[in-house]
């Protein structure tokens, strides 16, 4: 695994402001987590760049969208708490 | 870090119950920090996300209660929850002492979350292995 | 003319969409006719298969299921923002009618609001 | 329409206090629409606007005090303030009414609000000349 | 005086997606009303097509824009509720 | 290494702002280091010339001004951002630093938060 820089944890629909300055701020060794509204970046089509794209499961599931998940890899919340400690910093959108 | 080695997590909640998914993915989070052997060192409500520590919500019966089940597991862990005493009062959460100060003519905060200022973020943010925010969506 | 109750947040993520919901029904029961509009990230509110059990919400697909048997006239969807999520009419209810949101549809309507 | 005859308003405010702007915007416009001659037929609130109607609210003493300056202005221009009821249970609104059938603690609505459904939404926007929404800005 | 089809009440700052959303249902007899938030639009130079429009006074000098106002009528409470009156329909967006 | 509290909502529609400027200031009576950032419509700030009495509420500009002075390390304005809303330069204050909100910008700080 990788070294992990940043952890982002994006709860907010891709039409909100701070989808996009999410991912003005994305290096290229930062994952990002998609949770709740967040999670609809699948739908939309949105580009993540180079980063890790994780989203969680539950939350893909009850939008929908377990069908649209091709480049990323689906977590639970012990998976997530996983991440966020191998991070060097989290960062919640 | 090893994530394998017990860490522990101080918890920001500033979105409401029944308004943001905020408290149901914050407990859920949390649940699986102590599945896992972590700790949570204190959960910290700002801004709106004082509303669950109302001792008032009354949802549908057929909803969860966030407030009661984050109450729950609080007790059960003995995990401290703090509601910001500036987002408090400007919100009408207020407990015994502040219903007396203020001469007010009820208190609402559901036990076992108590009152206090933004020292005990800070001092959650100094001790944990992590701090972790809880948004609403908007 | 009736009035159009607009929903552009997506479902479970917040609560304002059910309560625009609640609105329309409550029109509904007195009589008062009511259309929906789902515009923006409002028409995510129109996929199939939802499975809310994970995050303890009911699903909204039924409350939306039962929209045309409680008189809910029309429940429009905007074409452009069901593209921009991958929305496609074969995903779309019977009920649901593919629209313009545009200066038109509004003036068909004598009043308009959100929930929140 | 013309706008110099008197008119009526249902004000609906969905925004909270110390949250969003919504309740001084839609203060300040009622305020203008008495003075103009125009009648409030009825203030409701709704969502996170239920707030507005709570007699715990202590914001710091250099702030205004909205929801005693709201109770102010409809006491003095006798308009009912009527809070949704499905919105406030949720939230942790309750009168005596609904603190004795659900057996909580207190109540905490200030008057002169009073709670009840969406039924009174409906029945101002039939009976206004113009119902207007105060939202938050998220 | 034109006919005023629909007034359209705009609280939301610029980067909102409900203030595109309200872009895209203007029509061209229609009016905006920009308060709280929504004044940022002037600061932002929004296009706002042919529609005409106000600003709340109060709400512009608390964002420090009274000097961005060139194609835009300053308006008080008192004549946002005569335009309330004039309009055939309101939309609070 | 600090904290970033970033702001990116602007002030008086609502209170995200205030409440993550009282969390910088809490951090700095403790001597924890902390900077902020304005992002977005948060750098509406830092526009001069704010008259707040005609909507009730205190001028942000003065809390601001006295960042500085309460331990405040840096105040960075996204250069973007800026642009976008017509605050130039000679508008900031000599205390805020122009920035472009990046990862780099992200990586010289242990954490990094928002209000709500």
């Amino acid at each position: 695994m990788n070294e992990l820089h940043t952890l982002h944890i994006l709860n907010k629909t891709p039409d909100h402001p701070r989808f996009g300055e999410c991912l003005g701020m994305l290096g290229p060794d930062d994952a990002i987590v998609l949770i709740e509204n967040g999670v609809l970046g699948l739908a939309a089509a949105e580009g993540f760049h180079s980063a890790r794209v994780y989203a969680l499961r539950d939350d893909v599931a009850a939008r929908g969208l377990s069908g649209s998940t091709q480049a990323t890899s689906l977590v639970d919340y012990s998976e997530w708490v996983g991440l966020t400690l191998q991070a060097e910093r989290v960062i919640s959108w | 870090m090893n994530n394998l080695d017990p860490h522990s997590f101080t918890l920001v909640i500033t979105g409401a119950p029944y308004s943001t998914q905020a408290p149901q993915t914050a407990l859920s989070f949390a649940k699986a920090a102590i599945a896992a052997g972590h700790a949570i060192d204190r959960v910290f409500l700002y801004g709106d996300g004082i509303h669950l520590a109302s001792a008032l919500v009354t949802p549908p019966s057929d909803e969860p209660h966030w407030p009661k089940n984050w109450a729950t597991f609080l007790e059960e862990h003995e995990v401290p929850g703090v509601a910001c005493i500036a987002s408090a009062l400007r919100r009408g959460l207020v407990d015994d002492k502040e219903q007396k100060r203020y001469e007010l003519d009820a208190s609402n905060l559901r036990a076992p979350f108590t009152i206090a200022g933004l020292g005990e973020w800070v001092e959650g943010n100094i001790k944990s292995s992590r701090t972790l925010y809880f948004h609403g969506d908007r | 003319m009736a009035m159009l109750i607009i929903i552009d947040q997506p479902p479970y993520g917040g609560w304002t969409g059910r309560e625009a919901l609640d609105m329309a029904f409550s029109l509904a029961a007195f009589d008062q006719p009511v259309s929906l509009l789902f515009i923006g990230a409002g028409v995510n509110w129109l996929r199939t298969g939802q499975n809310t059990s994970g995050i303890e919400q009911k699903s909204v697909e039924k409350n939306l299921a039962a929209a045309p048997v409680f008189g809910i006239e029309d429940i429009l969807a905007d074409r452009i923002s069901c593209e921009r999520y991958g929305i496609a009419p074969p995903e779309l209810a019977d009920s649901v009618v593919l629209t313009d949101a545009n200066a038109e549809l509004l003036a068909q309507y004598s009043q308009a609001a959100f929930a929140g």
